[in-house]
């Protein structure tokens, strides 16, 4: 079977053109779907630092020092009374985990870029926070709890971390989509190529393909020849494609860790992922060999 | 075994290059078949050889109504044809053998069974040292007698021959026309298209004339 | 001219097949270009933004509050000596063009995300900050300046804006290296494509070739089908490249604009920038043709 | 015109097809060439026509030693000789009367100087009315005719002739002969390849015959 085939296809010029092609589109496919796994994994991680996190801030001074005129230790215990009615609601309310005031030296530590280095002085009014964890898995209705705290305490201002993700979180949904739609577009091409190869095989061999159909050959016989030859050919191209994959994706790897950038690891894959990605030449050469089967026996149907 | 009636063909918008051609074929018979160049001789087979369907009229093969032949049915009528076409059709890139044994290895014949047989055969046509030569390192003698090879290869109930010795020395023509005329007598039915008479003569079996797409039968 | 060719290039399995790739070729030739000039234009606005400017941050109360004990208008005081004196060193530097100290109005609207809304009460101290901005051209040794700085006025810190852009730097310049390696890879690609299909032309078409010798054609008759052969259908794929490659830029363009991202905006190239863009595809289709004919021309001196 | 001395020929590394052949073609000369199938004319001709170099010998033709002319200057002498393969290469996508240009169009000839010449060679081999058509749709007879047109329309200096009337009628054939025998009158020099007694006869002139690869000149 592995002998010449009866069509002379192996002299055709579209040999290792489709070679070629079939490896850039399986390059270019591995890299899509590893780019969106990389998003996604990045999401998630960013997601699982910041998810279930809340942070509460008390203003320093505002409301309750225009109370109680300009004796600091005044604003002082207003702040304070604030931080306890807030850590009572808070605490109260079924998806708070756990609710705690960060200490005046963590607050300090996170000035620190604004107000220089050194101890602040004493006196300095500084703002409380609450650093508050869900209970994981519970969901939270954000505006009304921030309701809630305004109506008990009108200082506390609700700071939910996940809200500056959003953009984010759009953006790699659309990059995610964008490749999926990469992905299917080259698929699409695939099968376009190997129908025109096909085609054109076709064409340029039909007077063999007649021969061979007066000497008695069955539609099925001509069509597994083409099969057997588009095989060969994608099969050369996807290993060619998923090697060059590989390499470029190991490049990037490398690149970004070279330059300190926060991109996220490239090869952190799930075996899933892994999978996918292995997946694709089999699947391009399985795609190209069906639509070969395919486009001879419909064109074929034509002939007498 | 064939039988054509009021048979008309003609190509795309063209003029009928064949018109009213009736005759019955009977199984076992030997005809040859001639008339000038462009009468007809070749479109005439390529009907038999199922490589078209008539413009008009009515052919009977092999017991069927060739109009109530479906397609899929045409791959196991063709299998009991050989053809030596005119312009010997051989595949460039496979070997003599390999072109001798396309028609066994698309029946599905095995391996070995068609090597030996192949073999027999090519040395036959006197063929034996170009076993493993591609046709284009043929001569155009050797050529024919590949293509003649592969026409018989598979003992076909009908042989047709177009033009079967245009390019070998009258000597190797004789012994080829005695090939044809040895499966004859085992009972395939054959009809050759030739111009030379004196193969025709040589063999003294009935002459079908083409003039102008209409069949004379000069003898019986 | 335009008739059939002598050589019955047209039906040759690999025609659409080169166009295609021609396609793709011009398409990605096209977007790493575009990517790389996107990058570039951002980057001189980033640097356009940034360069030139430094800021000088006098830290409130730290020292000068240590020295003056708890009195906030000591502090102050200081503090207004401090700036003072910066300002003196730095509108002496002949790198310097314009030195301005921001107003409490200015640093109030800088600090109230970490301060809270509201007027701050006149007794907190807030850092004191000096927008510098530098001569056009003047080079300027930062760390000099730092260390004047710091002899003079203890409290400031010089920060240098244009120093977080580093990495950023850094790595649009390994990307537009990237790139042009892509593009340059890409051409490497085409001429091999290029060679493999004629080649291929050449081998199945041999026959003919020969024949047309035969009859006393030149190597140059032959070539000529060739390279117009070459021409039609590297000219069909450069088109369709380039109209692809548009499609999706303005695609991008728009997707940007949509999910609201920080994203350069796709179409802002200069004259040059679109220059070559366009030029890509001619330069592909010319690298196209000029391969088919020197190949043609390599291979037939090799034959009688 | 053309001498041979001691031409040797083989293909590869196979035995050698041609032995010792040596001739002189005197210009203005006709000669037919004839031999077994496989005897070595067609590679005799491939000498002639410029499509081999011998594996040893001396040719002299055109008043050049063959082996001193440089690839650049083929073309020229190429020009000067007009060929009739035994297989016809024509040129299926090209219709009969661009297949008959061809030889001009790589001269370099003006297209309606072309076409009026092209026609009027086409209706003299009997194919006017196949002027358009392309090879696949013709006859074998109307091949061999497009393919002998195409062979003498740029009035050669030389013509080689491969088995020009093998898929033609004897009428054909004697009326081809003609136009061979015409273009001789006028100064062609011409080599013909058959194995056609009937035209040998009918021509009268010199036959040289090949025997595995010697050459017998029989009549002169
Ligand atoms: N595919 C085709 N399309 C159109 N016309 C055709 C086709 N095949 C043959 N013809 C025309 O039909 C006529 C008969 O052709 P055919 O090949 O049957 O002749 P023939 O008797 O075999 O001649 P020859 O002895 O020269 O081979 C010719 O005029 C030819 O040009
Ligand atoms: N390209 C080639 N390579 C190898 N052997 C060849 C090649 N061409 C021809 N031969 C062999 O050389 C011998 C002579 O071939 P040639 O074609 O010259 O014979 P011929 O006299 O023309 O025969 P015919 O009358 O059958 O055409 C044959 O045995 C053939 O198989
Ligand atoms: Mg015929
Ligand atoms: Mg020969």
């Amino acid at each position: 079977m592995w002998g010449p085939l009866d069509l002379p296809l192996e002299k055709d010029a579209g040999g290792r053109l489709l070679s070629l092609v079939m490896a850039a589109m399986v390059f270019l496919a591995v890299l899509a779907l590893a780019g969106a796994f990389i998003l996604d994994h990045s999401l998630a991680g960013w997601r699982a630092g910041v998810a279930g996190r809340l942070t509460v801030e008390i203003a320093p001074g505002s409301a309750a020092a225009a109370k109680a005129g300009d004796a600091t230790a005044d604003a002082d215990a207003a702040a304070a009374a604030s931080v306890k009615a807030a850590l009572k609601l808070l605490r109260a309310h079924r998806a708070v985990a756990r609710a705690t005031p960060l200490g005046r030296r963590d607050i300090e530590t996170l000035l620190k870029p604004w107000l220089g280095a050194g101890p602040l002085p004493k006196d300095i009014p500084v703002p409380r926070l609450i650093s508050v964890r869900l209970k994981p898995g519970a969901s939270l209705d954000t505006a009304a709890l921030r309701k809630a705290l305004r109506a008990k305490v009108p200082d506390a201002r609700l700071d939910d971390a996940s809200l500056w993700l959003k953009p984010l979180v759009r953006f790699i949904h659309v990059a995610e989509s964008l490749s999926a739609a990469v992905v299917l577009l080259i698929a699409l091409a695939t099968v376009m190529m190997v129908v025109f190869a096909t085609r054109a095989g076709l064409a340029v061999h039909h007077e063999v393909i007649e021969l061979l159909h007066l000497m008695g050959a069955r539609d099925s016989y001509i069509a597994r020849q083409f099969a057997l030859h588009t095989f060969k050919l994608s099969a050369i191209g996807a290993v060619l494609g998923i090697g060059a994959a590989a390499a470029i994706l190991w490049f990037l790897g490398r690149i970004a860790a070279l330059v300190a950038l926060p991109v996220p690891p490239a090869v952190h894959f799930s075996h899933v992922g892994w999978a996918a990605l292995a997946a694709v030449p089999l699947f391009a050469v399985l795609l190209a060999v069906w639509t070969a089967r395919l486009t001879v026996r419909r064109t074929l149907k034509h002939m007498m | 075994m064939i039988r054509f009636e009021n048979v008309g063909l003609r190509y795309g918008l063209g003029p009928e290059v064949l018109r009213d051609v009736s005759f019955h074929l009977e199984p076992g018979s030997f005809h040859f078949l001639t008339g000038a160049s462009g009468a007809g001789k070749t479109s005439l087979l390529r009907l038999l050889y199922l490589a078209h369907r008539p413009s008009r009229g009515l052919i009977t093969m092999f017991e069927r109504n060739l109009a109530e032949v479906e397609r899929r049915e045409l791959p196991a009528l063709r299998r009991r044809i050989g053809v030596v076409f005119q312009d010997f059709r051989l595949l460039d890139h496979l070997s003599a053998m390999d072109n001798v044994a396309l028609p066994l290895r698309i029946a599905g014949a095995k391996k070995d069974e068609i090597r030996s047989h192949v073999a027999e055969l090519l040395a036959w046509v006197g063929l034996e040292d170009k076993v493993n030569a591609r046709p284009p390192t043929l001569s155009g003698g050797e050529k024919q007698g590949v293509a003649i090879a592969r026409a018989v290869i598979t003992r076909p109930k009908l042989l047709l021959a177009d033009e079967p010795t245009g390019n070998v020395d009258p000597e190797r023509a004789l012994r080829l026309m005695r090939l044809f005329l040895e499966l004859n007598k085992i009972g395939t039915t054959v009809v050759v298209a030739t111009h030379d008479r004196r193969l025709i003569e040589s063999a003294g079996k009935p002459v079908w004339r083409l003039q102008a797409g209409e069949l004379k039968i000069e003898r019986r």
